[in-house]
């Protein structure tokens, strides 16, 4: 039988986000944008079990006060049946509290902190990303198997994000972390370069460089580290993988034998140009969102977003009470988001709220991401 | 001791950087006595401009000097059209306006042209000179340009009367009436050639940092401190400052401090040295006297 | 008989919601010194703003025969009209030499313009001194010499002088007096002066009015005044 | 006001109240003040006048601690001037005006008028703050001194006006309610008179001299309107490029031929 | 100064009005006590959310106010007051989460550190004028948050993470019959506070030191010599300021239960100085409008777009600015002169 929490009725589903639309992030804005016109084209041809989506995108500025204040409004006001995919290590932990309080689904954050998977203190939060601690394991696991006495250096971004990437790798590298990584070096996101880090980094003698940064400081010390000659093997973050922002601005040349992850279908990658979902993409991007690039890593993200809210949703039925929305999204079974790699599947349980738990290792070759090894279990 | 000499040359790389869009404020403080916050986003879109001429398929260089003219065109029209009605209003009510053509033109460009970073053409040649690896032929060709520019300010403010007329219209407005300068042209002459300024900063710019709409935010507090560091009247001291910064900052960070501080280290250094100078290192003392 | 140089009809002015002028009409013929008198506040120096667009005005002001009100301050100097303001003016950021240059800006004609440096720096020998003195940290009289000096840069065809022996040594006054006679006899420069040392003016002056809270009280030539028993009580005490 | 404080002061003998001793003040390469020294007594008003460029208004500055000076010693009422911080100058009792007026431009002409009574009163952030027992009382009190001030130099119509709006004269009259606020002692005038019409600069003199003697000052003035200064000074010092060229009496100062040669030029 | 027009130097405050704080009159009184009283009733007929948002209304209009005490009165711009805004509420969250200090406490604490904090930034800063000292206060505000970050700080501060804060029950279940919650109560708490430093202010403002304060802005060095030592006003002014920015920082804390470097960018600095001058320079009330301005025109730019919000609240700060060159609270005394002019009781002037 039907059941029904605020936000849900027979005809409608309210969702509420919290998004960077200004300030300095205002970069991610665009993931809302998708998400907004993903859920357009949903109710477009029928809406969720016959039920529109109302989807209430507010902007944050990427401030964590205001986002508590967007939320607030959200839950209080526009009584939205749960959130999804808000932005931000700070502007999330300044509502988790709350969410958890309130005990509104606090879901698919835009953030790659392990905190979110704590279902025991906090069950009504849940990521997204593939955690960026684990990820940051991953490369260390890597570099301890193929080359146990390389001397590392990092170049990382000075918040929750560079931090937690950081604290990933060397809990990977475990006891031989401090002496293997031999600089490293921080960026703020208001440099104008980072050419004096790398500078910095290459004159300690390193011979692998793990390198943490945003799409544009990726591209830059890409292009640095060719420029001067530096070789090492190069780890880059998957958040920067994209071969069409980050890579072709920085030079195909200079990407060659690059090491990164993936876990979503990247574009501008030739490999995929016969592929459904990302035809679908493509197609879905023409008509809703003409004036974004289609090429952004940040558009393919959020649709991936959309897509398994809308199968969370679908999941949901007609019992559509917050505990359920929860309930569901804690019971997502191997389900293969069309926008994530082939065999990149998401998986949750109740008391296991990471979705995602494998991730694919890729090397650059200069044209494409060429996947080696088995996809790697992120957890 | 090489890599110190490395980071002293990135960093003298970076402070063309910063020298560039410094000269730019200068300019606009020379003719207007006010500090445009807008600058950087001013040639932020100055860049776009002329990135969207060059995927229309024009030439390096017509895409440039068009720019450059546009720019200056576009300065003068926001002269006479935004910041004229708030001529004679105290400088705090200007700089909220400046704070809103910044907040317009991020966002504005952010919409038009997506947040994705483009690269953007550099008219120098690829491989540096002599083999060096230390600095790009574009770092040294983007210097290059700065001293150029630097050089017609200098010439400029120094020795055209036009120049001597625009710092007298931003001192003394009524003063300037009196012995015929046309004050509000000035003000917008002053917006057209430091718009234009900074379009070249831009384009200089860009290829560094990559074009995006954000590109100049970290760069103008920089060319901020450049500026004042150098005194904000002069040209000269712009652009030392800026070498000054470029070079102080690198040495911070990676020598002194570590990265993490490395800003905010700088930054005490630079409030410290206007301490000491409060005109800055080349700025005249203004003498107040009753 | 030609125009005059410069007229004024009902000239009204002010400040705000106040007005300060109620109405004023005078003419001044080419070549002559016209004096205008009057106590503090009466509205001597507004006159002169209004006559330059610098305050709010309404009424005719013609210059040459055209009319000038309407037009902006600084084409108005263009047309060769100079103006030692109240307060002096002066650039106080630039040195004295540019404060000099500033002064020939709009000239037409930039034949002698060399020459004419040197004759100021004769006229205020302090000024070649203080060439490159930062004009603002100049005493206020050496200031005030650095104004007279920078509008006559202009080579005026109408000086209006507002208190240019303000804060002037004795001796200096005489100078200027000297040098406004000078101009006027042999450059035919019109002059209206503003003066609180009354008795110099009405006896340089061809022509004077007296002012009193905005309008003209009294007019005449600058015997008839110095003879009339209110001004000399009020401004020549004798 | 200052009845009983200038009894006490007049005990001290005729130790002059300020004297100015080998004064010397250089502007990279301008020469300002070159060794001047005289003494103004108490009660007097004494008269200081030279050419433009003299160094008048650099002598008011030293007085007022703005400028410093290289050599040479300035006493006040026994007290050497040398360490004495710039603000504390109008609180020993010195009080000036401006020879270009230095008002407080956003300020009422009565606000302008209590400002000078800052020194004469002592309530500072915490006491203002908190509204402390005797904040109410000393700015009623400054209000009355002030307003007396208003009365005494008839500011009443523009007491609340803006000073921004006033015509020259009358600023510059509330800049002598200004300094006079500050009960000072003596009286620094930079040329009063300028822009003052005959019988302007008439009332003028008489008022410096009820201002003397009706607050028991001494007063130096600077000057070149010299009927002014010849009718109300008791004693003149003449300066020319930063030197004292003469002093003495009006009649004498007038009647020195360097006096005239430098300052006055020939006849008057 | 030699200029004696008062044309010469742009001020930085409206040359309007801006002369000094006019002592209580009885219906100005009796106007502030109507307005607090009808505030004590808000949060009990609005949404929760919304006494949210007003409680951060006086939040802002505290800062604002401080903003104003140190810009608008005494004439030195700072462009990096999000920096007190910081400490104030970090001292606040320090305070709470590892000394247990219940927030009420904090309060007080935090306007004190800011006092000293302020006071000292303030010496430097005495020999700085105009854009130099913008660009000090600038890099102040710039430079805050990365110290916060800073890692030997982490064991206090939290590093990236920031702190996260219970928020305060209320001590008592309802009052006058009207029931309280967590919001209600802190949005009377805030009033509260609110109205004693708007108090202080008004106290401060209107007597000896304010004329002093705005001495200094007209003419420092006239100031100096009427005795106004000006050294310590302008220190201790800047001292003030920061308290002020600083209570409203802990508040700030209290009410969001969250700090974190995020929170305090230079776009915070920046937003005060909008909101001040919005709100009108040297004005007191302004710091309301000031605040409401920043509260809610962003909110109503992103309702409009989502494409570009900033361009419309850039282009609301612009249009404000030409409609009202000195503020909101500027333009309402204009209108006020204008009305009392209309109606026959103007000024002899007029
Ligand atoms: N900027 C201003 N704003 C408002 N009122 C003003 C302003 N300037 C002058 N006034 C008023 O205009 C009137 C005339 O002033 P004006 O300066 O023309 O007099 P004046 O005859 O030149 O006197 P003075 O001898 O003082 O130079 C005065 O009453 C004065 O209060
Ligand atoms: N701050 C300064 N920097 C450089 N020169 C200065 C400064 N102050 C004064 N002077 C110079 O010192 C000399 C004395 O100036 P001062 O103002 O004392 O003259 P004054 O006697 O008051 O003249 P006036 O009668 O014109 O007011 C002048 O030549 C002036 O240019
Ligand atoms: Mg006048
Ligand atoms: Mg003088």
């Amino acid at each position: 039988q039907k059941r029904y929490d605020p936000g849900a009725s027979d005809t409608e589903i309210k969702i509420g986000q919290t998004m960077p639309y200004s300030g300095p992030a205002s970069a991610y804005g665009t993931i809302g944008k998708v998400e907004a016109a993903y859920f357009k084209m949903l109710n477009e041809s029928g809406g969720i079990n016959g039920r529109k989506i109302n989807f209430i995108s507010l902007d944050d500025g990427y401030s964590p006060p205001k986002a508590v204040e967007m939320v607030r409004r959200l839950v209080e006001q526009d009584e939205v049946l749960f959130t999804v995919n808000t932005l931000g290590t700070p502007s999330n932990s300044a509502i988790h509290r709350y969410m958890n309080q309130k005990k509104v689904p606090h879901l698919f954050l835009a953030t790659g902190a392990s905190k979110w998977n704590d279902p025991k203190n906090f069950p009504w939060t849940m990521g997204f990303n593939p955690n960026y601690q684990s990820e940051g394991k991953l490369y260390a696991q890597h570099i301890l198997a193929t080359r146990p006495n390389a001397k590392i250096a990092v170049l990382y971004q000075n918040d929750d994000y560079g931090k937690d990437y950081l604290k990933g790798f060397m809990d990977g590298l475990g006891a031989k972390a401090q002496a293997m990584v031999v600089k490293s070096a921080t960026y703020e996101v208001t440099d104008p370069t980072v050419d004096s880090q790398i500078v910095t980094l290459q004159s300690s003698g390193a011979d692998t460089f793990f390198n943490i940064t945003t799409p544009k400081f990726a591209a830059q010390a890409i292009r640095k580290v060719a420029d001067v000659g530096w070789k090492p093997v190069h780890y880059l973050n998957q958040v920067s993988a994209s071969v069409g922002s980050v890579l072709k601005p920085a030079g195909l040349d200079k990407s060659v034998g690059l090491i990164s992850m993936q876990y979503i279908k990247d574009p501008s990658d030739p490999k995929w140009a016969s592929d459904k979902a990302m035809q679908d993409y493509l197609a879905f991007m023409k008509k809703y969102l003409p004036d974004l690039d289609p090429m952004d890593g940040n558009n393919t993200y959020g649709l991936a977003v959309a897509q398994l809210t809308a199968q969370v949703l679908r999941q949901c039925g007609d019992n559509l009470t917050r505990e359920n929305v929860m309930k569901q999204a804690a019971s997502i079974r191997n389900f293969q988001i069309p926008m994530a790699l082939p065999g990149v599947l998401a998986h949750t349980s109740p008391d296991d709220f990471a979705p995602f738990q494998t991730m694919q290792l890729v090397r650059f070759d200069g044209n494409t991401w060429v996947a080696f090894g088995e996809p790697m279990a992120v957890k | 001791m090489d890599a110190f000499l490395h980071q002293v040359f990135a960093g003298l790389a970076t402070g063309g950087i910063y020298a560039s869009l410094a000269l730019a404020l200068v300019m606009i403080h020379n003719a207007t006595r006010l500090v445009n916050f807008a600058q950087g986003e001013m040639a932020m879109f100055a860049t776009y401009l002329c990135w969207t001429m060059i995927q229309a398929g024009w030439p390096y260089w017509g895409a440039f000097f068009a720019t450059v003219v546009l720019s200056f065109v576009l300065g003068v029209a926001i002269e006479r059209i935004l910041i004229r009605p708030v001529e004679r209003a105290p400088v705090l009510t200007t700089v909220v306006v400046f704070i809103g053509l910044l907040l317009i033109l991020n966002s504005v460009a952010g919409w038009i042209y997506t947040y994705t970073i483009k690269s953007f053409p550099s008219p120098f040649p690829s491989k540096a000179p002599f083999g060096l690896t230390i600095v790009s032929a574009h770092e040294l060709g983007a210097i290059g340009v700065t001293l150029v520019v630097l050089m017609m300010v200098y010439l400029f403010f120094r020795f055209t009367p036009l120049g001597l007329a625009m710092r007298a219209a931003a001192q003394n407005p009524d003063s300037s009436r009196l012995v015929g300068i046309r004050v509000g042209w000035m003000l917008a002459l002053g917006w057209g050639l430091a718009a234009a300024t900074g379009a070249t900063a831009g384009m200089m710019i860009a290829p560094i940092v990559f074009l995006d709409p954000n590109m100049m935010t970290g760069v103008l507090l920089y060319a901020f401190a450049a500026a004042l560091m150098g005194g904000i009247d002069s040209p000269g001291g712009a652009v030392v400052g800026g070498f000054i910064v470029g070079v102080l900052e690198n040495i911070v960070g990676a020598y002194l401090i570590g990265t993490e501080l490395k800003l905010t280290v700088a930054l005490v250094l630079i409030v410290g040295v206007l301490v000491v100078r409060p005109a800055g290192l080349f700025g005249r003392v203004i003498v107040q006297r009753v | 008989m030609a125009a005059p140089l410069l007229e004024v009809r009902n000239l009204r002015a002010g400040y705000g919601p106040t007005e300060v002028l109620h109405g004023l009409s005078f003419a001044i013929e080419e070549g002559t010194i016209t004096a205008l008198l009057g106590a503090n506040g009466a509205g001597k120096t507004t006159t002169l703003r209004a006559i330059c667009n610098m305050v709010r005005t309404s009424g005719e002001v013609l210059f040459d025969g055209q009319r000038i009100d309407g037009k902006s301050t600084e084409d108005i100097v263009r047309l060769g009209v100079a103006h030692v303001p109240d307060g002096r003016g002066t650039f106080t950021d630039l040195t004295t030499e540019e404060n000099l240059r500033l002064g020939a800006y709009a000239r037409r004609n930039h034949r002698d313009l060399a020459e004419d440096y040197e004759r100021m720096y004769r006229l205020f020998p302090i000024l070649a001194e203080r060439r490159h003195q930062q004009a603002g940290t100049l005493s206020g009289g050496q200031q005030q010499m650095l104004a007279v000096a920078r509008a006559l840069m202009l080579r005026p065809r109408l000086l209006l002088l507002d208190e240019p022996s303000f804060g002037l040594a004795p001796m200096v006054v005489k100078e200027i007096f000297e040098v406004m006679r000078d101009i006027n006899r042999t450059q035919k420069v019109t002059i209206l002066l503003v003066e609180q040392n009354a008795a110099m003016a009405l006896k340089l002056a061809d022509q004077a009015h007296l002012l009193e809270t905005g309008s003209i009280l009294m007019s005449g030539s600058g015997k008839d005044l110095m003879n009339d028993d209110a001004v000399r009580r009020a401004y020549l005490g004798y | 006001m200052l009845q009983e404080r200038s009894a006490v002061r007049n005990g001290g003998g005729d130790a002059p109240l300020l004297s100015v001793h080998g004064l010397c003040v250089r502007f990279r390469g301008i020469t300002a003040l070159d060794g001047v020294s005289f003494d103004v007594r108490r009660g007097q008003i004494a008269g200081l006048i030279g050419p433009n460029g003299a160094g008048k208004t650099t002598l008011f500055n030293c007085l007022s601690r703005l400028y410093g000076y290289s050599e040479g010693r300035i006493t006040f009422d026994g007290r050497p001037m040398e360490d004495v911080p710039r603000h504390k100058v109008a609180g020993m009792g010195i009080g000036r005006t401006f020879q270009n007026l230095a008002l407080f431009a956003s300020m009422t002409v009565l606000d302008n008028i209590k400002v000078g009574r800052h020194p004469r009163t002592r309530k500072g952030f915490l006491a203002s703050a908190l509204r402390l027992p005797g904040v109410a009382e000393e700015e009623a009190d400054s209000t009355r001194r002030a307003s007396e001030l208003v009365r005494f130099l008839g500011l009443e119509e523009v007491a609340q006006q803006r000073v921004a709006e006033l015509p020259f004269g009358t600023r510059k009259r509330v800049e002598l309610g200004r300094a006079l606020a500050s009960e000072p002692s003596l009286l620094l005038l930079d040329e009063p008179a300028a822009g003052l019409n005959h019988e302007e600069v008439g009332s003028l003199g008489s008022l410096i001299k009820a201002i003397r003697d009706q607050y028991h000052l001494t007063v130096l003035l600077v000057e070149h309107h010299m009927g002014l200064v010849m009718s109300v000074s008791d004693h003149v010092v003449a300066l020319n490029f930063g030197r004292k060229i003469s002093e003495g009496t009006p009649a004498q100062v007038r009647k020195d031929p360097e006096v005239v040669q430098a300052y006055l030029g020939t006849e008057s | 100064m030699e200029a004696a027009t008062p044309v010469d130097l742009p001020p930085v405050a409206p040359a309007q009005a801006s002369g000094g704080v006019r002592g209580w009159s009885r219906g100005w009184l009796l106007g502030a006590i109507l307005v607090v009283a009808a505030a004590c009733v808000l949060p009990f007929v609005v949404s929760n959310y919304r006494v949210f948002q007003l409680t951060m209304v006086l939040i802002y209009a505290i800062a604002l106010l401080g903003l104003n005490i140190l810009t608008g009165y005494n004439g030195q711009v700072s462009l990096g007051h999000g920096a007190f805004y910081a400490i104030g509420a970090y001292v606040t969250a320090i305070l709470m989460d590892k000394f247990g200090v219940p927030y009420w406490m904090c309060i007080p604490a935090a306007g004190a550190v800011c006092l000293l904090a302020g006071f000292l930034f303030g010496l430097p800063a005495l020999r700085l004028e105009g854009v130099y000292l913008a660009l000090a206060t600038f890099a102040l505000g710039v430079a805050l948050p990365q110290l916060l970050k800073y890692k030997h700080l982490e064991e206090w501060t939290g590093g990236v993470q920031g702190i996260i804060l219970m928020k305060p029950e209320p001590p008592i279940a309802s009052i006058l019959g009207l029931k309280l919650n967590a919001d209600r109560w802190l949005f009377l708490f805030t009033l509260a506070i609110t109205v004693v430093m708007f108090v202080i202010a008004w106290n401060l403002l209107r007597g000896r030191v304010g004329r002093a304060l705005i001495a200094i802005r007209d003419h420092p060095i006239a100031a100096a010599t009427m005795g106004v030592d000006t050294a310590m006003y302008k220190s201790l002014a800047f001292g003030v300021s920061a308290m002020f920015t600083g209570v409203a920082g802990a508040l700030g804390a209290v009410v969001v239960a969250f700090v974190a470097p995020d929170s305090f960018t230079i776009f915070l600095s920046i937003t005060l100085v909008v909101g001040m001058v919005v709100g009108g320079l040297a004005s007191i009330t302004g710091a309301f409008w000031g605040a409401l301005f920043i509260q809610f025109v962003p909110n109503l730019a992103d309702q409009v777009s989502k494409a570009a919000p900033w361009a419309l609240y850039g282009a609301a700060m612009i249009v404000f600015m030409y409609v009202m060159p000195t503020g909101i609270s500027g333009a309402l005394r204009l209108a006020w002169l204008r009305l009392q002019r209309r109606t026959g009781r103007g000024s002899p002037a007029a």
